[in-house]
């Protein structure tokens, strides 16, 4: 049996959220807002969008609302009414990436209204929605989360957030082993892993930041990156992806868990985070920053690989 | 002026050619004779000092020369002038007394008589070549000197410095080499033309003169050279007189005849070996001679 | 379908003697695309430049590739050429066979196998090769001068009596730079005051000259035509209109033993003074750091005794911002000083020499101040430490310079003529003194130059001795030089009674940061490059950017003014249009793709990227895109690469292009 | 065959990217300075570094490179400012990338070579090409292009049970 | 070797300047002279050395050595030298105040024979080869030398044994005399 966490604030905060949604909605400061409700399955949770205060009600916040829902902010905005202010949920991993868009002109503080949520974690998995969240089912993203309680949002529900148990950084560790690797085997690592890509971008669909109208990766014009999946194609996309990601990705993990083959795509992004961490002092935050780690420069930068 | 129809000099040999030179002297006078060329001996001229006398004393170099000039000045002609060092003192009197006043002065009260600046004074070369001219030389010649190659040897005294003896250029001189080419010799070209035999040093220093002449030896024979004509006594001395010696110290065998211009000259004009004084030559000549058909 | 033309260049046997050229025309023949090889002795002529024309007419040639030298060398040749030959400039490329190969190979098999390769890919690239039109910015007709030295001043005067204003910003509280300090000028000895005070004047005097001085250059923006330049105009205490320079302020000045730069530090000064009398303009500055009034709040004097009331304690730093069209540099030199090692410069410094501690070792600047008759000793040769007259003087050249391991390996350039000099200004001076200068070469190659140094030896007698000094000391009151004479091969030892050192010619101390204002490049010593050493000596690589006088490299006094009037020259082309071609190498959005993320614009080192915002017929805003100003971009590509999307493209260097070549490989 | 004479035989292709303002001109001034270096190099001009896109580097190894050089102009001396400045943090970040995929650094160089370093340039291609040359040549991207898909290996032990419950 | 104005000897340079007529400054050492002087190797100083020391009146240096009497007067410097530094002449001038030094040089067999060169001028009016080498040897204390070449000169006519004075002597000891009394009177150097 492994250790549960407490998520019993959860329940308030599902209440709290409501009642804010009911009240913008009513008062028409928002035109909708994005939030979570539940599935068809038992303690399944889907996305939604509530643009009528009557229903607001059906907003709620479970251990199963894994998603980021930045996205529909982004790719997904076209759908949702112009006008107004935008209503929006969000967990300190998902605000990162909010946050982060917002650095990249994707998005205006002024036309958003910020519903923060205090998380102590959700699941890794969505395939058994219902499940307890315990030290083993808990996503890895949340073992090294530094942003439980959202800071600088419109409204966030007044609730204590548990303390809890000592949780083992994945990531780190996974980095760390990989790290202790001779390239040749950190090569045939990733070669394994790459190679079962089927290239269906789902990773892409689902990240916040691929906000492009049209990837690098679908151009034939030149054919930067083959597209095909084949070995080689999908190495080249995820070494490509990675880079582009480099110093934006705000960790919401969301590419991994919708992966199909299970390819450890945030290893990457954490790898490179903690890189910039290092070289640059960058990580992404919860305050906006005018310029990311790669589209600045100071002249003291290190330079010790360069001859 | 017009040129002069019969040529006449004074003529100023030198103490070499009355002593170790003495086949110079008698090759010149029948030379100059069969050229229908008058030379009138200086009276009672003196020593110019040679190389001695302005190494340590300038003054009494100069005053020497000066004197010797103004006993030329009683012979009619201008100074026909074997030695080169003769020559080149002679010359250099002209010279610096022409360019610095205060040592005319100095030598004039030394001499006690004005300084003759004007009077011409000659090399043999220059009376051959110009004033006789080289076609008149060539129409007297009765048995050209065909497949005699020579080294034409100029040494340091005939041609320097710049602007004083004015026989030819100063690093390039070929008046020698226009004389003999006309009486029908062949040249060579060789390097040590121009070189110093370092005569000034023959009685102090032998050892440096073995060492320089050598050098000069060297040079003709690797031309291809079958004998050496100069016109100065004191090279004929280090080149003639001491080749044996050179030969012995080297250890090779040079056997180059050492002509004066006169003697190969005289030789062409068809003058015999006695009026050359060409049994007077350390280094025998005469199996050259004989085998070029020249004797 | 391309029909491309490829020309293979022998240069006489440049390439042709590593490089089996008719194999490389043969085997590049046989590329797709290549309608027409051949190879040439030499393509640059211009007999090779009409074979290329023909062929593109003849041969209906739609690109071109030519193998040859450099593209660095003769790009805009043939770009020329083709374009007279009715095609789009940049439709030919070069591949560059001499330099990167036939140059730097022995191996005849492995250079031929390279050239082909490099041909190869350069036929790739120019496949993807688009016509690109000129790109025409407006000029404006104003020059910026930074530096009122004489450099500064002939460039400023020239421009300006062409018609054109000139902005002249000068640091110090007076133009006149380094040559005002002089004594006398070599070869001709006239007096340096009475040459270069007329031209002062004249600056100050012309209607088309606007000076700042006591000002510094801040920010440079923009670009060939178009700069804006922030231009500090630092408090001077003292209000320019209302002064009328009478100098009652710093007589009265109870501050008077401030040492004098423009004396070398051995002349004094008053804390609210001009650097010299002649000093243009003549507006004291008051000396903030020394100012009683500054440091403790009390004294003013100045103000009191000021009838205009020009004195002002509240005076700010300004920032001026001028519009201008073209920059000449014109910043000029420092000397080193032994007795300090000059902040990230390779010289060592010279501790044998005392390290600057001995008062009668002093550098040749100060002896200029002692012999100038405007100088602290009114022109008497006198030594600092116990105001007495040198009996023996020595000079010691190359002081830093030609010193590879101790100091810079350049030579200086002046310092061999600046010592004759010294010695005869000496000679005339002290009769019965005796100068002896301590040097490695004489390096006096200009007009009159070798004359005026033997001069100063077969005439003014002064023993110059060819050998360096290992050290000297003081002795009593004397200084020992040790040194050697290596035509004698001996040790020299002489009693000095005061030593000048030749030393070496630096450029000026931030001369690096105000390049990377410019944006213009410097070479290891922070001396300015120029955009070629030979063909384009007073251009910088960075457009509309100019270089006079020593700021480039040590330059004597005609060689300045030469370079300065060049400099002028070229300001006054750029005038002579109102519009100006750029190359078209620049950044352009594809807006389809461009979701506004502005990357692009973080990285922009010009500033050029704009926010442009798209509409639909309606007026609705659709999405607010990146826009790239043509006339401010730089061209360097960086927001392509930063562009996730690629929606930013350099022309020129499109990913299209570059791709070509890799693939090609 | 013998593996050491293969490793002889083999001729390393290098790519070098390179800025036109200082490395570029930096390899002219070795050629008009007649210094000898390996002819393995092929050099693609780029106006700056600051226009090198890592996916060229990735692109270059696909098409074979055994090593790639990219070289630029020193810090401060950017003609176009600051692209250099970019293109260092690019990079930096780049190569850990590239490392933790598992690419030897060894084949992948970055200089700074001005156009004065002739010198430089020389040494710098010649080192990179004996290093890369004593490395063999760069199989990984190679194999990797010749496979079509997933090996399909069970690499972890609850693939390999469920797939025995099967 | 300490360099002062009491150290170099100006006195001196100009003595050797108003002798040669030639200037010591004019050199600039590029040492065109030495590089064509046949007698080079046998000096310690070379010719353009002789005259650096001179240019920094170190004129004992020279004379100490042997260089000056190692000179051929062979006037190749002099013909080739770029500024007209008449070295033959400050040669000339150097051996001239060495002379009259008596005996500052080391080389005396060189010395000997010009004594005796020209005591036969003054004796004899003109040379008298044979008592000149006979007389030298002797001097010399080399009996022997060129013991070998004697006879066959001999043999040759090349050398004669006996020698005729010149009719007007007196006019020669006359030129020697003034000469000296020019001197005496500091009429000349």
């Amino acid at each position: 049996m492994t250790q549960p966490i407490d998520t019993s604030i959860y329940a308030a905060i599902t209440e709290a959220i409501q009642a804010e949604a009911k009240r913008l909605l009513s008062e028409g400061q928002v035109s909708v807002v994005i939030g979570y409700a539940a599935g068809r399955r038992k303690g399944s949770v889907q996305p939604v969008v509530v643009s009528d205060a009557a229903i607001a009600d059906k907003l709620i916040f479970t251990p199963a609302s894994v998603n980021n829902l930045a996205v529909y902010l982004t790719k997904a905005k076209k759908e949702i009414p112009k006008s107004g202010k935008i209503g929006v949920v969000v967990k300190g991993c998902d605000l990162k990436a909010l946050v982060g868009l917002m650095g990249e002109s994707q998005l205006k503080r002024e036309e958003l209204y910020l519903i923060g949520v205090p998380c102590a974690g959700v699941l890794a998995s969505t395939v058994q929605p219902d499940t307890v969240l315990t030290a083993d089912t808990i996503a890895s993203k949340c073992c090294e989360c530094d942003a439980h309680l959202p800071t600088g949002c419109d409204f966030v529900p007044n609730v204590t957030l548990p303390t809890r148990p000592q949780l083992e950084w994945k990531y780190a560790a996974e980095i760390a082993r990989l790290e202790a690797l001779t390239p040749a085997e950190r090569w045939s690592f990733w070669k394994e892993q790459f190679a079962k890509c089927i290239k269906c971008y789902a990773c892409r669909q689902v990240c916040p930041f691929c906000f492009c109208e049209q990837c690098l990766c679908d151009r034939n014009k030149p054919q930067m990156v083959e597209s095909t999946p084949r070995p080689a194609g999908n190495t080249a996309w995820h070494i490509v992806r990675a880079m582009h990601l480099a110093g934006r990705c705000a960790g919401c993990a969301e590419c991994e868990r919708v992966c199909p083959m299970d390819i450890p795509l945030n290893l990457l992004n954490r790898k490179m985070a903690k890189e910039l961490k290092e070289l640059y002092d960058y990580e992404a935050s919860l305050e906006v920053n005018e310029k990311g780690p790669l589209t600045s420069y100071t002249d003291k930068d290190d330079q010790s690989f360069i001859k | 002026m017009t040129p002069k129809n019969i040529m006449e000099y004074s003529y100023y040999p030198g103490c070499s050619l009355h002593a170790s030179a003495g086949e110079y002297d008698l090759s010149t006078r029948e030379l100059f004779k069969t050229l229908g060329i008058g030379l009138t001996e200086i009276p009672d001229w003196f020593c110019c000092g040679a190389t001695p006398a302005h190494n340590v004393d300038e003054l009494l170099s100069l005053s020497l020369c000066a004197k010797n000039l103004e006993l030329a000045d009683s012979v009619e002609g201008d100074v026909a002038v074997a030695c080169a060092a003769c020559f080149s003192r002679l010359k250099t009197t002209q010279h610096t007394l022409k360019e610095n006043e205060t040592k005319r002065k100095q030598v004039e009260k030394a001499i006690d008589a004005p300084v003759k600046l004007d009077s011409k004074v000659k090399h043999l070369l220059e009376i051959l070549a110009k004033d006789l001219g080289l076609e008149r030389l060539a129409a007297a010649v009765n048995k050209p000197l065909s497949g005699l190659k020579v080294a034409c040897y100029y040494g340091c005294l005939l041609t320097r410095p710049t602007d004083v003896p004015n026989l030819d250029c100063t690093e390039a001189p070929t008046i020698m080499e226009h004389v003999i080419e006309a009486v029908g010799a062949e040249t060579v070209a060789w390097t040590h033309r121009l070189e110093c035999c370092g005569a000034n040093f023959t009685l102090s220093r032998p050892g440096v003169v073995i060492q320089l002449t050598n050098a000069i030896l060297e040079s003709a024979k690797a031309a291809g050279a079958d004998c050496i004509m100069v016109g100065c006594p004191l090279c004929h001395g280090n080149l003639d007189i001491r080749q044996k010696e050179i030969e012995g110290v080297y250890n090779t065998n040079y056997n180059l005849p050492v002509f004066y211009l006169t003697q190969l000259v005289g030789l062409s004009v068809g003058l015999g070996s006695d009026k050359l004084g060409l049994d007077a030559m350390i280094v025998n000549p005469t199996p050259l001679l004989k085998e070029k058909g020249l004797l | 379908m391309s029909r491309i033309g490829v020309f293979i260049c022998h240069c006489g046997e440049n390439i042709s003697r590593t490089v089996d050229v008719e194999r490389v025309a043969l085997e590049v023949g046989k590329m797709p695309g290549v309608a027409f090889s051949t190879d040439y002795k030499y393509m640059c002529s211009d007999p090779g430049q009409n074979l290329l024309k023909k062929a593109i007419q003849e041969q209906k040639l739609t690109h071109v590739v030519v193998a040859a030298c450099s593209p660095r060398m003769h790009e805009k040749t043939f770009r020329k050429a083709v374009e007279a030959a009715g095609l789009n400039p940049y439709l030919c490329e070069m591949a560059n066979i001499r330099e990167h190969c036939s140059w730097v190979h022995e191996n005849k098999e492995e250079a031929t196998a390279k050239a082909i390769e490099i041909v190869g890919m350069m036929v790739e690239r120019v496949k993807k090769n688009r016509s690109l039109p000129a790109i025409t910015v407006p000029v404006t007709k104003r020059a910026l001068i930074i530096g009122g030295g004489i450099a500064g001043i002939q460039a400023a005067l020239d421009i300006a009596d062409c018609g054109h204003e000139v902005i002249l910003v000068e640091r110090e509280p007076s133009i006149g730079g380094h040559m005002a300090q002089l004594s006398e000028t070599f070869p001709t000895l006239d007096c340096s005051q009475c040459i270069m005070t007329p031209k002062m004047v004249d600056v100050a005097n012309h209607p088309k000259i606007k000076l700042y001085t006591h000002s510094e250059i801040e920010l440079v923006e923009g670009y060939i035509g178009n700069f804006q330049v922030t231009i500090k105009k630092k408090a001077r205490s003292v209000d320019e209109d209302k002064c009328t320079g009478c100098g009652v302020c710093m007589t009265k000045c109870p501050q008077k033993k401030i040492p004098n730069k423009f004396d070398q530090n051995i002349g004094m000064r008053t804390a609210i003074y001009v650097p010299f009398p002649q000093a243009v303009p003549n507006t004291p500055v008051i000396d903030r750091e020394n100012c009683t009034m500054f440091k403790t709040g009390k004294c003013g004097v100045c103000q009191k005794v000021c009838g205009p009331g020009a004195v002002d304690f509240e005076q700010q730093d300004q920032l001026i911002v001028e519009a201008v069209g073209a920059i000449v540099v014109a910043t000029g030199f420092d000397l080193y000083t032994i007795n300090e090692k000059p902040k990230g410069s390779a010289i060592k410094g010279y501790g044998e020499f005392g390290h600057g501690k001995i008062p009668d070792v002093i550098d040749g600047m100060t002896f200029e101040r002692l012999a100038s008759a405007s100088g602290p000793t009114g022109g008497k040769i006198l030594r600092p430490s116990d105001g007495k007259e040198p009996k023996q003087i020595v000079f010691i050249q190359c002081i830093g310079s030609r010193a590879r391991e101790k100091g810079i390996s350049y030579c200086s350039k002046v310092c061999c003529m600046y010592t004759a000099k010294h010695t005869m200004l000496y000679h005339h001076k002290v009769h019965d003194g005796q100068a002896y200068v301590f040097f490695m070469d004489a390096r006096t190659p200009g007009k009159s130059y070798d004359e005026f140094w033997r001069r100063s030896i077969e005439e003014e007698e002064a023993v110059y001795i060819r050998g360096m000094v290992s050290r000297l000391y003081q002795k009593g009151d004397k200084i020992v030089v040790m040194g050697s004479d290596i035509a004698v091969g001996v040790q020299v030892e002489i009693e000095a009674d005061m030593v000048v050192l030749a030393t070496a010619v630096m450029p000026q101390k931030g001369a690096d940061t105000l390049a990377q204002k410019l944006g213009i490049s410097y070479d290891k010593y922070h001396f300015y490059s120029e955009a070629h050493a030979k063909l384009r000596p007073v251009e910088c690589a960075t457009a509309g950017i100019y270089l006079a006088g020593a700021c480039q490299g040590p330059k004597d006094i005609p060689e300045t003014v030469s370079q300065a009037s060049a400099a002028a020259a070229k300001v006054m082309t750029l005038f002579s249009k109102d519009q100006l071609e750029r190359e078209p190498i620049v950044a352009r959005v594809r807006e389809a793709g461009c979701v506004g993320c502005f990357a692009c614009k973080k990285v922009c080192a010009y500033g050029a990227v704009e926010e442009k915002e798209i509409r639909d017929r309606q007026g609705n805003l659709i999405k607010v895109v990146a826009y790239v100003n043509p006339g401010v971009c730089g061209g360097c590509g960086t927001c392509q690469a930063t562009c996730p999307s690629k929606s930013v493209e350099l022309d020129g260097y499109t990913d299209e292009q570059i791709v070509a070549m890799i693939e090609a490989l | 065959m013998h593996p050491e004479k293969q490793k002889n035989d083999f001729e390393p292709k290098i790519i070098a990217f390179v800025c036109t303002w200082c490395t570029y001109a930096g390899a002219d001034l070795a050629g008009t300075s007649r210094m000898q270096y390996p002819a393995n190099v092929r050099v693609l001009k780029f106006p700056c570094t600051g226009r090198i896109d890592p996916v060229f580097i990735l692109k270059a190894f696909q098409q074979g490179a055994d090593g790639v050089l990219v070289s630029g102009c020193h810090p401060g001396d950017c003609h176009y400012i600051a692209g250099n400045f970019h293109a260092r943090r690019r990079f930096a970040a780049f190569r850990k990338l590239l490392e933790f995929i598992g690419v030897d650094l060894d084949r992948l160089q970055f200089s700074w070579v001005s156009a004065a370093e002739g010198g430089k340039w020389v040494e710098v291609v010649t080192d990179l090409t004996e290093k890369v040359r004593a490395m063999g040549p760069m199989a990984e991207f190679k194999e990797l292009a010749m496979e079509e898909q997933w090996s399909g290996a069970i690499n972890t032990s609850e693939l390999k049970e469920a797939y025995e419950a099967i | 070797m300490i360099i002062s104005q009491e150290t170099m000897d100006v006195d001196f340079v100009r003595k050797v300047e108003t002798l040669s007529g030639t200037s010591v400054r004019r050199c600039f050492q590029c040492g065109k002279c030495s590089a064509g002087c046949p007698m080079a190797t046998f000096m310690e100083h070379p010719p353009n050395r002789v005259v650096r020391l001179l240019q920094l009146g170190q004129w004992q240096r020279i004379l100490a050595g042997r260089s000056i009497w190692y000179c051929a007067s062979c006037e190749t410097c002099t013909t080739r030298c770029p500024n007209k530094v008449d070295l033959t002449s400050i040669m000339d001038a150097l051996r001239k105040l060495s002379w009259d030094a008596e005996g500052a040089s080391k080389e005396s067999y060189v010395q000997l024979a010009n004594k005796l060169f020209l005591q036969n001028i003054r004796t004899y009016g003109r040379q008298y080869e044979m008592r000149l080498a006979a007389v030298f040897n002797v001097k010399s204390g080399q009996f022997l030398k060129d013991l070998m070449l004697g006879p066959k000169l001999l043999a040759k006519g090349k050398l004669k044994l006996f020698h005729s004075k010149n009719k007007n002597l007196s006019e020669i000891e006359k030129i020697f005399t003034r000469i000296e009394e020019m001197r005496a009177k500091g009429e000349a150097l």
